[in-house]
């Protein structure tokens, strides 16, 4: 579904994502895991359009889009969450999720100002669809609150929330576990499982939770300064010499 | 109070209300500020004039065409600038709307800066109230979908936006357009209301009073731009009477609201038919409180 | 040497601490967990000053403590905030010294920051690098060094293992230990309650702006109510998930 | 002084209603508005102005009234603006009821507002608008519109018509304001007239109101070498490109309007601007204006500035229709103003019917020598 | 030849007008990342301080100069004081700022009309106008201690920002007032040392500007050409406000030298806005692009 071609990224001297070859198969979990400063976040701003790549290619169900405007990106159906979380700060939590779902009605401007009715009928199913997400995701209960009032793990699971009303075929998410503790961690684990089932997408990883990796991604590429260390299913990973010591470190060998 | 003045303040207001509630829009939910706005406003002016003089067209589709030429003009700026962020937008507006103004000085068609007089009057505090009325509708309803809501979006995380499919650029300019048409339309209704139209009129200083209105107002809220409107176009005509000291007033009250009140009277809030019945059940059911 | 009484802290209308009583002495490790949202963030952020309380007391060393953040410094309790707050408009180099903004001594800054480099050798690397265009991990950890050039008697860590790697996080939890041994005193509010509860000498578990339990950190680690619900195990499914990751 | 004066204002405010209230049953006292900028860039002139009305008011009481009733002066600033001076007048001609308006001195705000003068039928005597289109558009006399100065086209022709016929020079340059309506009048005519004389226009430069620097604009002109420069604005940004000018090394003689005269200009550029000509409304050593130049400097404190002295005569005007109409009736006062003909400071003012404009007012060319003014001769330029 | 020379010392001497105002404005846009639009009723106020000085208590120049500034600087920290510390508490975004300094500038500019009146104050004769002479080129006395005093404060204040302590905990105030107070930096004593500093410099450009072109409640008016300069050269950059002003002088100069003056401001503003799309942060604007 996603592939990544021979894609390099450089910041004036320094090159952050080096030659690196990956393909997300469609409806999979794959993960992405690197120490710290490794390029991680980094590709995912190349696959979404907020950096334009040095180099290489990146295909979409068979198109390239490595030049195309973020807000194309999104439109093919692919959408993310943030490692920094970017919520629509100042606006309810139902604002932010009704926001997100304006791909899903197609009325045009003198629609909108004239109030005709398709408007109306649209927005009714917006508004419907919001409800919906927020009952799904448990955020119901917190619908009038400010976004950054919210505590930390509810805004993680509110952005993810606000990139499922897009519709993506694809998601992306940068760290969605940090600053969970484990057990709000393994809940987690549970929710993106059921959404990759209910929402029918493809599901693309970076987390530093490896219960959570580990727990549910079938294919994870390890990436180390830039370049693509190894590939594989989590058993393979976890058990790499390399892995090990450059990520896992050696509390992860004793326990394996 | 006699009603003839007090009517001057309105039709006054109304004008404003007009230019204030496109900047709305741009600033208040979009969250780009201008400081060139008393430039679109004087496109507007003297595209309205026009039609009116020299094609005889009725006041309603002067103005119109007037919002759309202003409209049209902000298109080219928007295309240039509105990659631009924050103070560097600013700057390229206050240069617009300078430059706008020199423009006009030097064409003795329109009567350099010596302006343009015998403009048909045709302003009364009936249309203004009915534009007025017509415009907010459309800015409410605006607000109120899809494109509104990506407007704030923008406003709020431009990053976050673009991420969920928002087309920021497209929305930033369609809220420049719709502004400078708003804009366009009050501009329109200076001419026909002072009968007379000079560059003068459309300085810096009215693009910053502008601002002013719409922050003192509450960023984000329509019924916060018409009380500011109301207020601050009122403000200067009840200090009249202290002469010297009646901007030196002025001044003190911008700053006042600010520190005590710094989201603005409104803040984001809007005064709501279903905000008012829910006061007044408040108020019924902490009155019955203190009975029980 | 740290003592925090009937601490009330409001948010707006939010109650948000609702009477905490703490309190750390010298040269132990303190950790604090619970929950998301229940308020480790807002006591931390409360002892160092950026929260004013509404009621309560925050005692330091014998004496009251003013609710200036730079006073508080300079009576050297030290916070890294969550969520790094690096400067990202300085380099490296440059917000690592601002760590030790209330220092005089130039011998003792240059050998903590020589120290710094060692810890973490990712930042001598990028001393020149902005701090803004560093990963996320390489800013906890720019955070944490220069939480350390200050010098403090008493360190507030608020999540100092968030978006670390795995082995990034056991160089923290070195480095914790580590600052303990040179005599200095830690508060740590942590999600990785396992880590943490091994780490520390006590700990207190704060639900919801209360503290609920308290008590030795080796006695909590072992409580079945602190494993189902802060270690992500339950009571079946028992040990595989401490062995992998943490 | 002037704080107290403030203060004296506010009370005065705040008195007002209740005198309203008296004036509708006592009708003992008739009010006499005024307008224009008390504060923003204006402020100087339009400060002076209201000063001279409220002195004459008083002086006018203290004689015992006129007609019987004593005047009270209410003024209003405009900022400059076009929209406030429209507020302000509908507020003078409805809730305070004056029976006569004095002021703007800006054609930008004594245009607008003929329109509410005309609704409310109340005259309004402008100082110093000399657009002039104040008082006449597309060859229609607006009825409730005076003014005491003349008018542009004819300061442009008596500045050109003076340098060409009796200073002789043939080539000149002009300097002026892009963005201000009476510098960009004053240029049109003055250029219109001195090539019809014969005399050559080498350079036409520009500058925006605001700027201070203008050694751009003067090198170039110095290159065209011009025997004179024209530079019809006002004295701060005389003083500033006269000086200028002489730091570049121009020796060309300067010439300017009725918007050099100051005490501002011959501080700052005393040596700069010394054999200069401008054009004046007054001879300031003229014995008719001595009296009030002192009565003005004892009541304030300081030298009244060339706004005064039309203000003075437009209350003039004001008081002399009063008492020709006998009435304070505003329609059968702006009747008798259309027949005014009466001797001011500022000299001959003779309304004409169809242009309420002062006809054949002569001007005053003044010559500055040593830091004086020195008058030279009444002039009308001849065609 | 002659001519373009003499233009150029024109532009150099025009540039470093708006230069040694962009500089005093661009330190505080660097931390406090609003536009100070007080700051040019503060220079305005340097200028009448130095005036009354001179005048009143005939102090010697060097006494009287320094005096201005040291009362401008006081004057500055009262404006933050009052007009900005209130929001700065609050976190309110930079809109505010902006707003409450408009309503600052309103209120400093109005007051002095209102007490010391509004008619112009000439200083009396410290130097003399003759100027320098360079061959058939003139270079003027005071134009040219502009160029120096600029020169100088620009080198000091580059020092002061970029080696040493104060300088970095100035910065990270800038970046994040929490964080630095983390670091026991006292953020509000950085934040009045800035405006402190801000207002000596202004004080100093009033003094000059006030021998230059006599004294007035709106002098400050210049300083909208110094906010455009320092966009031009990228905000927060303080060699760029100087470059910028120096290419904003030498353009105006070169444009009304050799197009034309009439146009002057509309050709250099639309250079400005080309040269914005090209570079979108100004000539030395540090890039604000943010990491997702
Ligand atoms: N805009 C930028 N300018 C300069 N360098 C950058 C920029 N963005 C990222 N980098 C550098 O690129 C490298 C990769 O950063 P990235 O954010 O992709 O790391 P990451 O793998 O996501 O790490 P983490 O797990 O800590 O979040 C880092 O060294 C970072 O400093
Ligand atoms: N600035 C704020 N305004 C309003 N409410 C706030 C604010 N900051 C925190 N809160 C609320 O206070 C409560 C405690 O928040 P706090 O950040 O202290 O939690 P925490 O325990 O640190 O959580 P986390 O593990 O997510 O960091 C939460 O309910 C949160 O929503
Ligand atoms: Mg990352
Ligand atoms: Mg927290």
């Amino acid at each position: 579904m996603l592939e990544l071609k021979n894609v390099t990224k450089t910041f004036g001297g320094l090159t952050a994502v080096e030659k690196v070859d990956f393909i997300v198969r469609k409806d999979s979990i794959s993960g992405l895991i690197g120490p710290n400063g490794a390029g991680k976040t980094t590709i995912f701003n190349l696959i979404t359009g907020i950096y334009k790549v040095t180099g290489g290619e990146i295909i979409f169900k068979g198109i390239p889009i490595q030049n195309l405007e973020p807000h194309r990106i999104a439109g093919m159906g692919i959408t993310r969450t943030f490692q920094n979380i970017r919520l629509f700060k100042k606006l309810s939590v139902y604002d932010n999720i009704l926001t997100a779902c304006h791909r899903n009605a197609g009325y045009n401007l003198m629609e909108s100002v004239l109030r005709l009715g398709r408007y109306k009928k649209e927005e009714r199913n917006l508004r419907q669809d919001t409800e919906d997400l927020m009952e799904i995701m448990g955020l119901s209960k917190w619908r009038d609150h400010t976004a950054h009032s919210l505590p930390y793990g509810l805004q993680r699971r509110l952005e993810i929330a606000r990139a499922l009303a897009v519709k993506p075929e694809l998601l992306l998410l940068d760290e969605p576990a940090a600053g969970m503790n484990p057990d709000e961690t393994l809940q987690l684990m549970n929710l993106i499982r059921e959404i990759r089932d209910r929402f029918k997408c493809t599901i693309f990883i970076i987390e530093h939770h490896m219960d959570l990796v580990m727990g549910i991604c079938e294919n994870i590429m390890v990436l180390n300064f830039g370049r693509k260390l190894i590939e594989g299913p989590p058993e393979m990973v976890q058990r790499d010499p390399q892995v090990i010591e450059a990520y896992l470190g050696e509390g992860a060998k004793l326990g394996a | 109070m006699d009603w003839f003045y007090i009517k001057g303040i309105l039709i006054l207001s109304g004008i404003n209300l007009m230019a204030v509630l496109g900047l709305s829009l741009l600033t208040g939910f979009t969250g780009l500020f201008s400081f060139g706005h008393a430039g679109f406003m004087a496109i507007g002016a003297y595209t309205a004039a026009t039609m009116g003089i020299k094609l005889g067209l009725p006041l309603i589709p002067s103005l119109l065409i007037g919002g759309l030429i202003s409209g049209v003009i902000s298109l080219f700026i928007g295309k240039l600038t509105l990659n631009l962020k924050g103070d560097y937008f600013c700057i390229a507006t206050l240069g617009f709307g300078e430059a706008i103004r020199l423009i006009l000085d030097n064409v003795q068609y329109f009567g350099g800066a010596r302006g343009w007089p015998g403009i048909p009057l045709k302003i009364d505090l009936w249309n203004v109230a009915i534009i007025n009325v017509v415009g907010i509708l459309i800015l409410i309803n605006l607000i109120n979908s899809r494109h509104g809501r990506n407007m704030i979006a923008v406003r709020e995380e431009e990053l976050a936006a673009k991420t969920i499919g928002i087309d920021t650029f497209k929305h930033k300019m369609i809220s420049l357009f719709i502004s400078a048409v708003y804009a366009g339309i009050a501009g329109g209704m200076v001419g026909y209301y002072t009968g007379f139209l000079q560059p003068k009129m459309f300085s810096m200083n009215k693009s910053t009073e502008l601002t002013i209105i719409v922050i003192f107002g509450g960023i984000g809220s329509i019924s916060g731009s018409v009380l500011g409107t109301l207020l601050l176009t009122a403000l200067p005509e009840i200090l009249r009477a202290f002469a010297l000291w009646r901007l030196v007033a002025y001044g003190a009250a911008v700053i006042f609201i600010m520190i005590s009140r710094p989201e603005g009277l409104m803040g984001g809030k809007e005064i709501t038919l279903k905000g008012f019945i829910r006061l007044l059940n408040i108020r019924k059911r902490s009155g019955k409180a203190a009975e029980g | 040497m740290l003592k925090v009484e009937n601490l009330h802290v409001y948010y707006g209308g939010i109650h948000a601490l609702k009477g905490i009583d703490i309190s750390v002495e010298k040269g132990e490790i303190v950790t604090i967990i619970g929950a998301n949202g229940a308020g480790k963030s807002t006591l931390l952020n409360t002892i160092s000053g950026l929260v004013r309380s509404r009621e309560g007391r925050i005692i330091f060393k014998g004496s009251l403590l003013r609710p200036v953040p730079h006073h508080i410094v300079m009576k050297g309790i030290c916070q890294v905030p969550e969520g790094r707050l690096v400067f990202a408009n300085l380099t490296v180099k440059d917000n690592l010294l601002l760590g030790a903004y209330l220092r005089k001594d130039k011998k003792g800054i240059k050998k903590d920051l020589e120290k710094v480099y060692e810890l973490f050798p990712r930042l001598a690397e990028r001393q020149k690098q902005l701090a803004g265009t560093l990963s996320g991990g390489e800013q906890q950890m720019l955070a944490m060094g220069r939480g350390l050039m200050s010098d403090p008697e008493l360190m507030l860590l608020d999540e100092p293992s968030l978006g670390l790697a795995p082995i990034l996080v056991d160089t923290i939890f070195a480095v914790i230990q580590d600052i303990k041994k040179i005599g200095k005193t830690i508060l740590l509010v942590e999600q990785n309650a396992y880590k943490a509860l091994s780490t520390a000498d006590r700990a207190y578990v704060l639900e919801q702006g209360k503290i609920v339990k308290a008590g030795k950190a080796a006695d909590l680690i072992e409580d079945p109510t602190i494993q189902e619900s802060y270690l992500g195990q339950k009571a079946e499914a028992g040990d595989r998930k401490s062995e992998v990751g943490f | 002084g002037q704080k107290q004066e403030a203060a004296k204002e506010e009370q005065k405010t705040q008195e007002a209603p209740k005198e309203e209230a008296k004036q509708e049953t006592a009708g003992d006292v008739v009010k006499v508005g005024w307008i224009g900028s008390l504060t923003g860039d204006q402020a100087v002139w339009g400060q002076c102005e209201f000063n001279t009305v409220k002195m004459l008011v008083e002086e006018i009481n203290a004689q015992g009234g006129l007609l019987g009733k004593k005047l009270e002066a209410v003024g209003y600033d405009t900022r400059g603006d076009a929209m406030e001076a429209v507020n302000a007048v509908r507020r003078l001609t409805s809730q305070d009821k004056v029976v006569t308006i004095i002021g703007p001195n800006a054609s930008g705000q004594a245009i607008p507002i003929s329109t509410v003068l005309e609704e409310m039928k109340v005259p309004d005597i402008a100082t110093v608008a000399t657009n002039p289109k104040v008082t006449v558009v597309d060859g229609k006399t607006k009825p409730f519109n005076f003014r005491v100065c003349f008018i542009d086209p004819y300061q442009g022709a008596v500045a050109a018509g003076y340098a060409a016929d009796v200073l002789k020079f043939k080539k000149a340059a002009v300097l002026y304001d892009v963005a201000d309506d009476y510098s960009q009048g004053l240029t049109e005519f003055f250029i219109k007239t001195f090539t019809e004389k014969g005399g050559e226009i080498v350079a036409k430069e520009a500058f925006k109101s605001g700027d201070t620097d203008f050694r751009p604009q003067l090198s170039k002109i110095k290159t065209a070498n011009p025997d004179i420069i024209f530079m019809p604005y006002f004295f701060k940004e005389v003083a500033l490109s006269a000086n200028q000018a002489r730091e570049l090394g121009i020796n060309a003689v300067l010439m300017g309007g009725d918007g050099w005269p100051s005490e501002v200009l011959l501080e700052m550029a005393k040596d700069a601007v010394n054999g200069s000509y401008f054009v004046n409304h007054v001879d300031f050593d003229d014995p008719a204006v001595q009296d009030f130049k002192n009565r003005y400097m004892k009541k304030y404190d300081r030298k009244v500035e060339l706004n005064g002295y039309l203000a003075h005569d437009a209350f003039l005007m004001f008081v002399d229709a009063v008492k020709r109409a006998n009435s304070f009736d505003p329609v059968a006062i702006r009747d008798a103003l259309e027949t005014t003909k009466i001797q001011g400071i500022t000299g001959n003012i003779k309304i004409g019917k169809d242009t309420h404009n002062p006809e054949g007012k002569e001007a005053a060319i003044i010559k500055i020598v040593d830091g004086k003014y020195v008058f030279q001769q009444k002039y009308a330029p001849s065609n | 030849m002659i001519q373009f020379l003499q233009q150029m010392i024109n532009g150099l001497s025009i540039g470093s007008v708006y230069a040694l105002m962009a500089v005093g404005y661009s330190l505080v846009y660097s931390i406090m990342n609003f536009s100070n639009f007080a700051h040019g009723g503060i220079i305005m106020l340097g200028a009448y301080f130095g005036f009354f000085f001179l005048t009143l208590f005939n102090w010697p120049f060097a006494v009287a100069f320094l005096g201005a500034a040291i009362c401008a600087a006081a004057l500055a920290v009262l404006v933050e004081r009052v007009a900005y510390k209130p929001l700065r508490m609050r976190n309110a975004p930079f809109l505010y700022f902006i707003i409450s300094a408009m309503g600052a500038s309103m209120f400093i500019e109005n007051f002095v009309i209102a007490t010391i009146g509004p008619t112009f104050k000439t200083y009396p004769a410290v130097f003399s106008r003759e100027p320098f002479r360079l061959g058939p080129l003139f270079i003027g006395r005071l134009d040219t201690m502009m160029f120096v005093i600029s020169a100088i404060c620009l080198a000091a204040l580059i020092y002061f920002i970029d080696f040493t302590k104060m300088g970095k905990a100035i910065q990270a105030t800038a970046f994040n007032p929490r964080a630095s107070a983390l670091m026991g930096i006292n953020t509000d004593l950085i934040v009045i040392t800035v405006f402190a500093i801000g207002g000596f410099l202004a004080g100093i450009a009033g003094v000059l500007f006030g021998m230059k072109y006599t004294v007035y409640p709106q002098i400050g008016f210049i300083t909208i050409k110094s906010f455009i300069a320092a966009v031009f050269g990228g905000l927060g950059s303080l060699p760029g406000a100087v470059i910028g002003s120096v290419i904003l002088g030498i353009l105006e100069t070169l444009i009304s030298g050799y197009f034309s003056s009439q146009f002057r401001d509309l050709i250099s503003f639309s250079l400005l806005i080309i040269i914005l799309v090209f570079r979108p942060i100004g000539l030395m604007g540090k890039s604000t692009e943010e990491k997702a």
